[in-house]
């Protein structure tokens, strides 16, 4: 077991790490808002807590409060994060389907750009040597697996609320829910600022994670690798991007056996994916359990 | 039942653990390096010459007549990949030491892994500041370029006297052209010269038109090119194109008979900051081996890349066989960790003729090297090959 | 024989069941009248004839031969032309270029222009706005243009999906009246209509369509003056 | 700025425009039929510049399944141009044919087409370094016969250069947009091409093959990509199976400046944006790569249709 975590469990992190990174594209995607914005959270999140960790301005600070200076990073990552996700969604919000997510791409890309030529953000190199808070890689699902279970449980709660079925209808009808007192704009920004908080700090949880930060952290490629995650999981539940994160970051892994056309394969499942299972692996799932459930009815209902 | 099955797996574990592993026969050493994504241009230099390395020492003897095996991991072009093959490379192909990753922002991620679990890593192709610092059990072969760059401004100067303006372009994206172009800079204001100019680009430019006029119109004496084959070709190429007749100095990353499709007869007369030159040294035996071998499979000279991690490869094989010398045992009757320990030990010590001369890794895993190269690249008839002419 | 048949035509909208086991028969030279209640399945049928929506059950037979599951570009080449309900133009193209799109599946080049000028002749208002984007039509021109670029395939069947809808009744005359010249010129028509005893009296025969099946069916004389169909649809 | 430096940084922008330019057309047709982006459209431009090399040169490097392959009958560039294109066309088509046709007959969500698109071009990219490896392959100077390099002209007494190659991609993008201006307005194929772009069920009652238009537009995207592919090689040579791909991102950026879906628009946003690279001021050169989506994210807040596009209905 030991052995097989030694292994396996980067991989299994990463999964789990991805998958969050999925969730933070599916609230705004909850209130109808396609942002392919998290990447650039998510580099914003790792730089904050890169350079909080190693910059010698907060040496004295990191002195001061030891291992509390981890929280520390999540915390501010997660307040820049929400202070630039306003900045941004308000007037990028007002964008609707594909240019939104045009416009969302654009902005990590120009982020992508400020990281390369900034000295603070260790220019192409990057920031290294980032502390650790943990030794083995495996260990860090004590604390990628607790922000899971807490954004599984936040979704829950979401879904049930006020604020949740706001989304609904926004995603639903944009102009009815408007006549219906709910104001859109308020809402999606929320759905948009929730998404980047929780990107801010899986990049902040990750820069110890990968040991290093630098500006090929979340790129275009990511953007696109997230969505894909949102639409082969399954768009229509918080599970969906939770399986497709998982399933999708470890597939290049799985298929390592095959050496030099690993990749070729890996395009093909997603091809297959998509044109296969158009409601994602939730929807497959879902499907599964309504016939068996009706099946089961069934022949209740005939013995 | 369920409970019999936990004390199965846990009896399993403490067996792992309590039954010390052996190195596996032949000996397996790890290569990871970036087999896919756009980082695979490097890659494949690198998987070349481990491949001709594996068989070359195999040839002679292995391991005091052990042979070994080199076990290929991708890692992509990112810092996760890198992680993944470095598990893999540790933990299920049991290897003694690993030769990678390609790129220092991948280094940066997966060495203090191999190095908290005392692994030995040595970087091919790993230039920036602070590598061989990430711990105890990481070091290199590939020298930062701080030392080289300044060789070829002098050369230039020797050649050029008259030499005052420079222009310096650099592959903004990328960590070892960065800090290359950084050296450069220094040397040049050191010798007193005027820097006209500094052009920034990404790797994957290919249109430098913008540069090349900011160039033509500072009217300069000398360009400085830090980039790698495909953009720093095209640039190269762009510049002579439009008219720029003066030196041009390319920098380590143009070390590579990959640029000479690229730029074709307009690569005729750069100087080259050189790592490693395949026709410096006509009495180096171990770079005349790897020159022919490589000239009979693939009928041109190799590349840097591929000689220095023909180099990382020939490192591991010499230290191991240290390692049997010193504790008068084969490697494979001993134990897995302990060989690596013992391993990384040895790598420190000594020096190795290798085809990048000689060559030594001190305490830190920096690597030593004797002799750095100015070469002028000097294009064949059909533009298309070209050689490396030594000059320094 | 007839031009037209179903049989047994189910169509579902999703879980919506459309049409249950619609039959029908068109004769070569009529005008058939589809009435019935918003979402009784009139529209269904006609976009289930030319093939654009898919069939659960059911057959459906032109001129003898199944076209069933023929692609909706083929039916048209065999003769059956759909104008659709609504504003279904192409907004961006211009007049002309709409009537010319209607010619698509013909290749008798000469003839084409001789029915660009006889549509222009038809409706005058669509010569003089020829040039003009068809968006910027009125309804009421929208509504000939459909109709004039259906007739531009020459078809046999002509599927007249609400001719008269949001047209002021002057013109809803004018296009009654066209229909009526265009059927004694031969081609056979199958007219869905809100505007019921407008179309029955222009119509050889009437269907009469409930909840997607066939309620009541004959020759539309009889029907105008069946107390039921009257008192149901005709608002009398 | 002198007026020779502001003609040299505008023949510039003009040139690095215009290799947006021939990227984007081919990507916008098939945005302006489907409404959907094509992701793999990077992958087959870079195929069709595999394709004319491999018919020109047919010499294959050291890495890769054909590693060492030598083909001896070579023909002539302007014939191998045209028969890699066809084949880059053939590969549009088989895309439609795997990756958007099952999604549109199984009516799932259109953004899926992304995923399946973006599935292509990882199997097209790793197909081709199976085959080939990820070296650099050239195209020899002669394809263009024997002309100079660059041309040179003097404004007042400053000299103002431009590649020869840069201004031969310039007139192959102009005479392309003729091309493709004169085939989509006023030929048959391209009357029916807009009505399925317009309204597809109202094209499909016209009697028009949607599924075959959607083919056609797929292979001439595919043709297009090839040849601007091959175009964009002989200028800056093959560098590697995610050459087209880095085109991809900032393709986005001109296809939407120019308003997606229009034709001319593309080449509108591809002038635009290598202009506005071309006149960043040389110490700020580093920031050059972020122009293109800085121009891209203001013109979506203001003018989301783009410089040319007509106000969108929400396709995708």
């Amino acid at each position: 077991m030991e052995e097989f975590l030694q292994n396996s469990g980067f991989l299994i992190v990463t999964m789990v790490q991805q998958s969050l990174l999925a969730m933070s594209l599916y609230y705004p995607l909850m209130a109808g808002q396609l942002s392919l914005a998290s990447p650039g959270f998510y580099a914003l999140g790792g730089y904050t807590a890169a350079i909080i960790g190693t910059h010698e301005f907060f040496t004295p600070l990191r002195e001061s409060i030891g291992w509390l200076a981890f929280p520390l990073e999540w915390l501010v990552a997660g307040v820049l994060s929400a202070i630039l996700a306003l900045i941004v969604g308000i007037p990028a919000l007002r964008l609707r389907g594909i240019y939104l997510a045009l416009a969302t791409i654009a902005f990590v890309e120009i982020l992508r750009v400020l990281c390369l030529n900034l000295t603070i953000t260790g220019g192409a190199i990057g920031i290294f040597d980032v502390p650790q808070l943990f030794e083995s890689r495996w260990s860090y699902i004590w604390i990628f697996g607790p922000l899971l279970v807490m954004m599984l449980f936040f979704s829950y709660r979401l879904e049930k609320s006020r604020t949740g079925r706001a989304f609904q209808a926004i995603r639903e009808d944009e102009l009815a829910a408007d006549s219906m007192g709910i104001n859109p704009t308020r809402y999606k920004v929320l759905a948009f600022v929730i998404g980047a908080v929780l990107a801010g700090i899986v990049g902040a949880m990750s820069a110890p994670f990968l040991n290093t930060w630098n500006a090929r952290q979340g790129t275009f490629d990511a953007s696109i690798a997230y969505l894909a995650y949102v639409l082969i999981g399954g768009s229509r539940s918080i599970w969906g991007p939770l399986l497709g994160g998982a399933m999708l970051s470890a597939l290049p892994e799985v298929l390592r056996p095959l050496k030099d056309s690993r990749l070729i394969i890996n395009g093909l499942v997603l091809v297959f994916a998509s044109i296969y299972m158009p409601k994602g692996i939730a929807g497959v799932i879902s499907r599964l359990k309504r016939s068996l459930t009706w099946k089961s009815r069934k022949n209740g209902g005939e013995a | 039942m369920k409970r019999v099955a936990i004390a199965a797996i846990s009896l399993l574990a403490v067996a792992t653990v309590a039954q010390a592993e052996l190195v596996g026969k032949p000996i397996p050493i790890g290569i990871g390096v970036a087999q896919t994504s756009n980082v695979a241009l490097l890659g494949e230099e690198e998987v070349n010459g481990a491949k001709i390395a594996e068989k070359y020492f195999n040839d002679n003897g292995g391991i005091n007549g052990t042979p070994f095996k080199l076990i290929f991991q991708d890692t992509g072009g990112d810092e996760a990949g890198a992680i993944n093959s470095f598990q893999n490379l540790m933990n299920r192909d049991k290897v003694v030491g690993i030769v990678g990753p390609t790129l220092s922002q991948q280094a940066f991620s997966a060495d203090p892994i191999a190095n908290r679990a005392k692994v030995p890593v040595i970087g091919p192709s790993n230039t920036a500041k602070g590598i061989p610092q990430i711990g105890e059990y990481v070091g290199r072969v590939s020298a930062p370029v701080a030392v080289v760059a300044p060789n070829a401004v002098k050369q230039a100067l020797k050649e050029h006297p008259n030499i005052k303006k420079v222009a310096v372009l650099y592959a903004q994206n990328d960590a070892f052209n960065t800090s290359e172009s950084g050296t450069f800079q220094e040397t040049v204001k050191k010798m007193g010269l005027q820097i006209a100019t500094i052009q920034k680009f990404q790797t994957t430019d290919t249109d430098f038109t913008t540069q090349v006029t900011a160039v033509l119109g500072a009217n300069v004496d000398l360009a400085i090119v830090s980039g790698l084959s495909a953009d720093g070709g095209n640039l190269v190429k762009q510049l002579r194109q439009l008219g720029y007749k003066g030196p041009i100095i390319g920098g380590n990353g143009l070390n590579t008979v990959n640029i000479f499709p690229v730029c074709g007869q307009y690569c005729d007369g750069i100087l080259i900051a050189q790592a490693y030159s395949p026709s410096a040294d006509p009495k180096n035996a171990i770079n005349n081996a790897l020159v022919k071998a490589y000239r009979d499979k693939y009928k041109k000279d190799p590349p840097q890349f591929t000689a220095q991690t023909f180099t990382a490869v020939q490192v591991f094989v010499e230290a191991l066989k240290k390692v049997e010398a010193a504790t008068k045992k084969k490697i494979t009757q001993m134990e897995l960790a302990k060989v690596r320990e013992e391993l990384n030990k040895q790598i420190r010590v000594g020096t190795y003729i290798t085809p990048l001369g000689k060559i030594s890794l001190d305490h830190e895993g920096e690597i030593h090297q004797e002799n750095f190269y100015v070469a002028k690249i000097k294009m064949n008839p059909d533009n298309k090959t070209g050689k490396y002419i030594y000059v320094k | 024989m007839a031009l037209l048949e179903l049989e047994n035509l189910s169509i579902n909208y999703g879980a919506i069941q459309a049409l249950r086991k619609l039959s029908l028969e068109v004769h070569q030279g009529e005008i058939v009248t589809l009435i019935g209640a918003n979402g009784a399945g009139k529209s269904t049928t006609l976009r289930g004839i030319s093939r654009l929506l898919g069939l659960k059950e059911g057959k459906i037979r032109f001129d003898g031969k199944d076209i069933t599951s023929a692609p909706p570009h083929a039916v048209v080449k065999m003769g059956i032309a759909h104008s659709p309900e609504g504003r279904q133009v192409l907004a961006r193209q211009s007049v002309e270029d709409n009537l010319l799109l209607g010619a698509y599946v013909r290749n008798d080049k000469s003839s084409i222009h001789e029915d660009l000028l006889r549509m222009y002749r038809l409706f005058p208002r669509l010569r003089e706005r020829k040039d003009q984007s068809a968006g910027t039509l009125s309804g009421g021109e929208q509504q000939m243009l459909a109709i004039a670029r259906a007739l531009m395939s020459r078809p046999r069947l002509l599927l007249l999906d609400e001719p008269s809808l949001g047209l002021a009744p002057l013109i809803v005359l004018e296009i009654f009246s066209i229909i009526r010249a265009l059927n004694e010129a031969g081609t056979t028509i199958l007219l869905v209509e809100q505007n019921a005893r407008l179309a029955m009296q222009h119509s050889h025969r009437t269907y009469l369509l409930e909840a997607g099946q066939i309620s009541f069916s004959g020759p539309s004389k009889e029907l105008l003056q069946d107390e039921r169909v009257l008192h149901a649809y005709l608002g009398g | 700025m002198g007026t020779a430096q502001f003609i040299q940084n505008f023949l510039n922008g003009i040139s690095i425009g215009s290799v947006y330019a021939i990227f984007a057309l081919g990507y916008t047709l098939v945005f302006s039929i489907l409404g959907i982006i094509n992701f793999a459209h990077g992958a087959v431009f870079t195929l069709g510049a595999y394709f004319t090399y491999t018919l020109t040169v047919g010499q294959f490097g050291i890495n890769g399944l054909l590693a060492g392959l030598t083909i001896d009958n070579h023909l002539p560039f302007y014939l191998a141009i045209i028969i890699g294109s066809t084949l880059a066309g053939l590969v549009g088509v088989l895309l439609e044919r795997l990756a958007f046709k099952p999604l549109r007959s199984r009516g799932g969500d259109q953004l899926l087409a992304l995923v399946s698109s973006l599935g292509v071009a990882l199997v097209l990219v790793n197909a081709i370094q199976y085959l080939v490896g990820a070296e650099i392959y050239t195209f020899p100077a002669e394809v263009y016969g024997t002309m100079k390099p660059a041309i040179m002209f003097k404004v007042g007494e400053q000299p103002v250069v431009i590649r020869t190659v840069q201004v031969i991609i310039f007139a192959v993008c102009m005479f392309v947009l003729a091309i493709l201006g004169f085939l989509i307005s006023r030929t048959r194929i391209g009357k029916a091409l807009q009505a399925v772009a317009e309204n597809q069920a109202t094209a499909s009652l016209l009697g028009i093959n949607v599924d075959r238009i959607i083919l056609f537009t797929f292979f001439l995207s595919g043709f297009l990509g090839g040849m601007a592919g091959t175009l964009v090689g002989t200028s800056f040579g093959i560098a590697g199976p995610y050459f087209g791909v880095t085109y991809g991102l900032k393709g986005l950026a001109v296809i939407v400046l120019g308003g997606l879906g229009s034709i001319p628009g593309a080449v509108l946003g591809g002038m635009v944006i290598g202009l506005a690279e071309a006149f960043v001021p040389a110490d700020y050169s580093a920031y050059k790569e972020a122009v293109a989506f800085a121009f891209l994210f203001i013109i979506l807040l203001l003018r989301p249709q783009g410089l040319l596009g007509r106000p969108m209905i929400q396709k995708v």
